[in-house]
């Protein structure tokens, strides 16, 4: 009876008091449940609790949802849920022509019109029916109509309206309703009542669309083909988490966070601060400075010392992160980036601190960078910095996002036992010919220096940040010793083996190569994809490691007659491109606080591949 | 707080600190590192004060860290035998913070200048004696930034002239001892760096109390500041006034004490005319940090011709380091704190509560 | 000090600020900017109180300025209409700090959060205070972080069950009026957002003094931390102290009275036991701080059941500003202070006193 | 009667209490006043004064001094004074063979010589007879004999040995003693038996000359030819103070430094200390972000607002230099730069901090960045900066290097009434419809802002770190608007104008080009001038604008066969050339504290030249 869909976008928008997190982080659940492949994609108002109401109030969750495998959030809507003026007045540009908008007229009052800076009532001037199909319902009255039994306040009653236009739209996709029933009985467990009341705004919203006719049609999205396993679903602020707690059960040593918060970072501390069982030690620093020292002092002890901040964060952690690479101690530094200069746009997405991270400091200073490509891969990523921290006694830096740390996928469970066992390898026996320690004394193959920790007998020596002689780390002011040092320091970082980059290229004919790196993953690959269903062939790259970078990655380039180079920023990944391999590496950005849009990128590359390819 | 909690707070600075096996001597302390401080510099008195207290404490040397920061005192580690680390100019604190929160199994020591810990340092100092995190902080206070060769510094005196204040300096001294007592501080001291078995006696105390433990130490610098103290010594000075617990508050050779006015505050006042009964008595660990704060308002800062050295506060608090591992303790239960056994754990933890599976 | 420059620093915190051509009203200082703080927060009354005191100051509007750090409360510069800074975290201060050192026509008010002005900006703070800058600094005490929402702050109490501290805080609270004068602050007062008469009092008195003057505001923020002044007005808390020059201090309605006990501390015990006579009267221009700290020890910064508020300390100190300026009056003598009539001197320093010529 | 020599190069060195800086200073000065041209290098000991007599407490001061134009301090010694042991094992190797040696014997202690190093004493071995001309002299008792008539202590005694051996130099080059007399005159006026010790000291280190046969032949170094005009000698510290001054009588604005002391930026902030009549004000702040933030505050009060530093200190002020970014308030930023990473090697020179002060900051964060070629330059760089920052409102940084702060040269003193002026062009009045003040309203050309001073009626306005629409200013986080904003940040500090780069070579047929930027300018011209010496062609491109860089500069780059780019870091401005240009520009590195060796760039470059010139 339903029809079937290949692929759909909805997105719940509100006010932020109306519970659209919830709502749209339940949708997704459902759909990923239900086997479908998603990518969901919350949008926060801009930092303080904006009037209720206003345009700045206006909070939303989106859900995209396939029965094959997507890679973003998704950009046109099938639906939009605006559950206020302010809501439709944001977002109705990005429903398509066609598509199901579904609103609360009863929250279209004058003054909330007036705050949302509409003169007329649009739900009354009958253009949108002509664009959309407008499904709008006083949620209010029937919402309060079908938690009555239930004896709640109105403001309590106001609260479950979002439950209805969850199960209207459950509804429509023909949704398993029973894991959203369990999970509202656990949720509101200890308020029965509420938990009710949730339950009959569910039930109603559902059979609003049961019952009425307002629907012509009803759809259905097919499971897709997964890999089998165990999934869940998981937002990149876990993902990060997670792999950082993998990295210290993975190593024995126990984990440190030293955080300062601050937007859209202040996750990683809320999250790390639940695992006191698993010996995680949270330490909410007076100021990043304050943050990164202590971690670099229990790195000093031997713990995984990590630090979690933004932009504006790591340019005061750079003074402590240069010691780091000084005392070559083991430090991960994970930069959930957001949309600068200074403070910007704090909660909106960009990826322009990679120069900050890789060049930020005062002297030569390298440091390895990771950045994950969706929010799954964060789990890889943070395990992968921590290796390399610990392995190789060098801070490392991860750059993770605003978009991959909010948004969500689903991810298949990995064994915990499969986990790469990490070894520190402490030393624990003096290594100089008279019984003393070297703490420069350097492995000839990898550099590494031997890590000794306090409480070691016979192995007490001292390190900091003036310049060390080499091998015995003696503070040294020769000229010579220094130019080794910079140099040993650089070869070090440079020699750390990374994995070989992927010529991503089913057609064997692509003449353009597009690289990407971090989150704008989702986006290139979506893109890629619709240049190659149009049938012209296309390469893609993509760079987890951005230092030291891969061994082959030169020889790819050179392979393109052109290189394309989308990015969040104004080109720092391509500068860096150009400068080290010599290729004209082309940058394409747009910088607008949120993921590359696949459309307008599908549409450069297909002009540009058909440049290269024909000409 | 549990009563069980508050005995393992009650326990000393360096209770969970090893034991040295064989005693240890003052040139098990010494590393083979040249000392490169000036001909006469007060920092050398103080190094050999520490090379001779720690063999006494009798922990173990290779449990012995010193974290400084940057300036002439901060070059303090290179000369101590045991681990250190030299960081970066006012962090030692944020450094020896993560330090302690993670080994209580290390007797953890700062040096810091006058610069370093009340200029640029000074957050971190009354962030970490508020949390009072269970290390022992030594300030070297010569009123002068020595490495950069002769600045005024947050202890200088207002309209001291150096090369970055040459019409005089504006700033009103800041008075370490006033600064942490207003920022929580449960132990404050201070001594000076002639004196050796004063400053042997303070920094022993300072050692054994469990917390931050802050120890300002009047220091000489004959290159840049030569003299900075000798007020305090000059014939016709009120000096130095002693603190000792139980005892009453005396300056001058016993000729003047220490006496509380209506509103308070304290003055000197000639023993003779007041009657030592009104002279007080010093009790360092009242709870309510008035009369320490009190005693730390009769050094003036401006001329330093009158200062109490001694222990002005030593009270008991949980320390932040002890806290933060009780959490954890709490957390796991009776779970193994041994991470190699916490798969399974780790394995429920990457599930949640929300899965499904794939066939 | 000369007489002469004492008499220029016992000028008021305005006095080189240009007045307003005609009188002004509240709704000249209300900005364009639609007011984007949460329904029921306490930053509203805030904010109104400013906007009704600014007009009475009598000062040109332009010559008003206010300078934030980053947090909820450091929106207020977009809602007040007059040159405005919304800065970085923590940083106000210094940026202040610059401008009042070298304009001494504007009135500077600092805006600043628990978080903004305690935690990453405590170092700021205890610098500007003691050096005594004519600066108006309002503290939005809400003991929370709002803006990065709702972590505990450096005045939440201990055991504060937050998103970052899910098993409770550990953190000993800052208190902000100890802290200051442990800072060597000349003017540190106290307030409540809810008590418009009282903090408009104490807001006038703070742009009045010349010099740095800190004003803790006892903030509701209803979102993060609703409530967390509520004990202070819980019917069977000590509750709400006022402090009044030259008034005897009391509470709960007069019936207790603050008293010194014999180590110098203060108590609270029952007027009807004590005798008025032993309550001890308030004098905020005491010269020694002594008195003042011992009132900001009242509050039992934990439970929040007692609090003193008022103006605790008042006293005149040079501030920095007005000294650098005299350093420069001093050294231009009767020199033209225009710099386009500089050349000439320029010439000579160009030159040195060391020149040859080659012809 | 004196024999002709071209150039020479002396060096002082002693203990740190020795006076060295003293003599050799004032011997450059003989040098420069008497027409030679003149290039200065002193050297201090690391950080604190070290034991007397021992290595780690040798200082020297260096004096290139020539009857033709020179560029760099020189590297091989024609005479070394070493008043102890320690100065000798120190400065032995960079005498030339035949080179003069004048020590002080009564130092050869047996004390003296353990603290060296020295087994033995060297003097007394008669194997520096063979390579070099010894003069050994009982320095302490000759001295104390010429002094003895003014009874001084005995360490006031030592202390004027130093004017014994500048007595001896000034002998050995023909030097008129007159002004070092009148000098010493002056400076010790006030200790009449203090200035007498001193000239009796130097007359007799004179007469010494002049009456003993210890030297077989006397040398005279004949004026160069100089442009006409009154010359002063002056250090790279002191130029920058009087280029910051002369920038704000140029400007008519005061002058505000916010600085926290750091080796090698302190002198700048004791320098401006000393300018209290010229209305500057200098602020010591607690750190280095109280330090910016106060010259941040002063800019926005209408101040020239400047704030010195060395490289861990800009780590330290990036967050604030962004807030003057987004602001687009004036700042000028003076990063001295030294050895890193970290402390690294705080009295030594480097110029590693490029890549920091263009991209050290979160988010796109254009800034200008200027580099001074010489000690005199540095006059010039900064009161440009200070230009560029007040005329189109934005920070600048000028990176200047530990080489250049405390190295000297002659300078033809400028003509004060001749300085451009600088024209601040504060806003008075609305420029809006509505008569109010939009802070963002640009120049169309310049795109730069308008800047309204607190104080002006009727503009009052808000601004901060938060990103701004486009025009009016207030707080957006609109996407596209945030998008135009970061480009419009970008395009305005490309479009400052800078001259063009200038293809250096007299030769017309260099393929090869040597690319520089900042101090090694010196060595570089050196090197680049023996290559041509040796009938070789090559092209010098001094690069004093880093960003933006010159328009003309990837035309010129292209011209060349071959492109080096020789720097003391590990390639960061050929880096930039590369990524911008996509030129092979090669990076020649030596990275030890101290300016490149002219004699080895110029061996590089000849083999350099001669691949592209001959294949
Ligand atoms: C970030 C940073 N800023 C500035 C400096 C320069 N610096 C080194 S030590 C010091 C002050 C030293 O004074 P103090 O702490 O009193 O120590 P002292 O040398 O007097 O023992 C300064 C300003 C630095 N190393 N790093
Ligand atoms: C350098 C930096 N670190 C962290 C943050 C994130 N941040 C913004 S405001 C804030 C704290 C706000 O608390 P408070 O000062 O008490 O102000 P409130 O919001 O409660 O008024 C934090 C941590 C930031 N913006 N910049
Ligand atoms: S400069 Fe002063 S503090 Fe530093 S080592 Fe020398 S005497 Fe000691
Ligand atoms: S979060 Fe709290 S402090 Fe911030 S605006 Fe809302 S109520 Fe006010
Ligand atoms: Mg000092
Ligand atoms: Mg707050």
């Amino acid at each position: 009876m339903a029809e079937q869909v290949s692929r759909v976008v909805v997105r719940f928008a509100g006010d932020s008091g109306d519970g659209m997190q919830l709502t749209g982080g339940r949708f997704g659940t459902e759909a990923a449940r239900q086997g479908n492949d998603i990518v969901t994609l919350p949008d926060f108002p801009a930092e303080i609790r904006a009037p209720q109401g206003s345009i700045a109030g206006v909070s939303s969750f989106q859900v995209h949802f396939a029965d094959r495998d997507i890679v973003t959030p998704g950009e046109d809507l099938d639906v939009l849920v605006a559950m206020n003026p302010a809501a439709l007045k944001v977002h109705l540009p990005s429903l398509r022509r066609g598509g199901i908008l579904i609103t609360d007229s009863s929250e279209f009052t004058k003054r909330n019109l007036t705050h949302a800076g509409y003169q007329t009532d649009p739900l009354t001037e009958g253009v949108l029916e002509a664009s959309y199909q407008l499904v709008s319902l006083d949620l209010t009255s029937v919402t309060a109509e079908a938690v009555a039994p239930f004896g709640l306040k109105r403001k309590a009653v106001a609260r479950t309206r979002n439950m209805f236009a969850l199960g209207l739209v459950s509804w429509l996709y023909s949704r398993d309703m029973a894991p959203t029933r369990d999970w509202l009985q656990t949720r509101f467990a200890a308020q029965p009542e509420i938990r009710d009341a949730n339950l009959a705004a569910l039930e109603a919203g559902w059979n609003y669309g049961e019952n009425t006719e307002t629907f012509a049609v009803r759809y259905e999205v097919a499971p897709t083909t997964q890999a089998p396993g165990r999934y869940r679903q998981i937002s990149g602020s876990r993902a990060t988490a997670l792999g950082l707690l993998a990295a210290s059960v993975a190593s024995g040593l126990p984990l440190f966070l030293g955080a300062y918060p601050i937007t859209p970072a202040s996750d990683l501390l809320h999250e790390l601060g639940k695992r006191k069982a698993f010996g995680v030690q949270t330490f909410q620093a007076e100021d990043e400075i304050a943050a990164v020292g202590a971690a670099l002092g229990a790195s000093f002890g031997g713990a995984l010392g990590v630090t979690t901040t933004s932009g504006p964060g790591l340019a005061l952690k750079q003074e402590m992160i240069n010691l780091a690479v000084m005392t070559e101690l083991p430090l991960v530094v994970i930069d959930v980036q957001r949309a600068g200069p200074s403070t910007g746009m704090p909660t909106k997405n960009e990826q322009a601190d990679l120069l900050q991270a890789l060049w930020g400091r005062n002297g030569e200073s390298p440091i390895p960078v990771i950045a994950p490509n969706s929010p799954a891969d964060c789990f890889r990523a943070a395990f992968e910095a921590c290796r390399i921290a610990l392995t190789h006694r060098t801070p490392v830096i991860m750059l993770s996002d605003a978009y991959l740390a909010n948004g969500s996928e689903p991810w298949m469970i990995p064994d915990a036992t499969a986990l790469p066992v990490i070894d520190p390898g402490f030393a624990t026996l003096p290594n100089t010919e008279d019984g003393g320690f070297a703490p420069y004394r350097r492995d000839p193959l990898t550099l590494d220096r031997p890590w000794a920790l306090p409480g070691t007998p016979d192995l007490q020596h001292r390190i900091g940040g003036l310049e060390k002689s080499d091998g015995m780390g003696a503070v040294s002011y020769d000229g010579n010793n220094h130019d080794t040092m910079v140099r040993l320091r650089a070869d070090h970082i440079a020699r750390i083996p990374v994995s070989d980059a992927v010529w991503d290229d089913p057609s064997g004919m692509a003449k353009l190569a597009v690289v990407g790196w971090g989150s704008t993953w989702g986006s290139i690959t979506a893109a890629v994809r619709r240049v190659r269903e149009l049938g012209l062939p296309i390469a893609q790259i993509h760079i987890r490691n951005l230092n030291p970078l891969p061994a082959n990655l030169g020889a790819l380039l050179r392979r393109a007659d052109r290189v394309i180079v989308p990015e969040i920023n104004l080109g720092q990944f391509a500068t860096i491109l150009r400068a080290k391999y010599l290729v004209d590496a082309r940058s394409w950005s747009r910088i607008r606080g949120m993921p590359l849009t696949v459309s307008e990128l599908t549409e450069y590359l297909l002009s540009e591949v058909e440049e290269v390819q024909h000409v | 707080m549990s009563e069980n909690q508050d005995q393992t707070h009650a326990q000393g600075g360096l209770s969970k600190v090893p034991l040295s096996a064989t005693p240890l001597k003052r040139k098990d302390f010494t590393s083979d590192q040249e000392v490169r401080w000036c001909p006469g510099c007060g920092d050398y008195a103080i190094l050999s004060a520490v090379q001779g207290l720690l063999p006494e404490l009798g922990i173990a040397r290779e449990n012995t860290v010193v974290i400084s920061g940057i300036g002439c005192s901060s070059r303090f580690p290179y000369y101590l035998n045991s681990y250190g680390m030299h960081s970066i100019h006012g962090r030692a604190l944020t450094i020896a913070t993560g330090l302690a929160i993670t080994r209580p199994d290390l007797a953890i020591m700062v040096i810091t200048g006058d610069g370093d810990a009340l200029s640029i340092g000074g957050n971190h100092l009354i962030h970490a004696l508020r949390r009072n995190v269970n290390i022992t902080i030594l300030l070297f206070n010569n009123r002068i930034y020595g490495l950069t060769k002769g600045q005024f510094s947050p202890t200088s005196e207002v309209g001291k002239i150096t090369k970055s204040s040459p019409a005089g300096s504006l700033d009103t001294p800041v008075n370490a001892v006033s600064l942490a007592l207003g920022a929580e501080a449960t132990f404050v001291a201070r001594s000076i760096d002639a004196d050796r078995a004063h400053l042997t006696s303070v920094l022993r105390a300072a050692f054994e109390h469990r917390g931050s433990s802050l120890v300002e130490i009047y220091q000489n610098c004959p290159i840049f500041n030569d003299g900075a103290w000798d007020a305090l010594t000059a014939p016709d000075s009120e000096g130095v006034i002693r603190l000792e617990a139980g005892q009453p508050v005396l300056a001058s050779g016993g000729r003047l004490g220490v006496v509380q006015a209506s509103d308070g505050h304290l003055e000197l006042a000639p023993v003779s005319e007041v009657g030592l009964e009104k002279v007080i008595v010093h009790d360092p660990t009242a709870t309510d940090p008035t009369r320490a704060f009190a005693l730390s308002r009769l050094t003036d800062s401006g001329l330093m011709r009158r200062s109490p050295i001694g222990i002005f506060r030593k009270v008991d608090r949980p320390c932040y380091d002890d806290l933060s591992r009780e959490q954890i303790a709490t957390a796991q239960g009776r779970v193994s704190p041994d991470l190699h056994g916490k798969t399974s754990q780790l394995q429920a933890l990457l599930a949640g509560d929300d899965t499904w599976a794939v066939s």
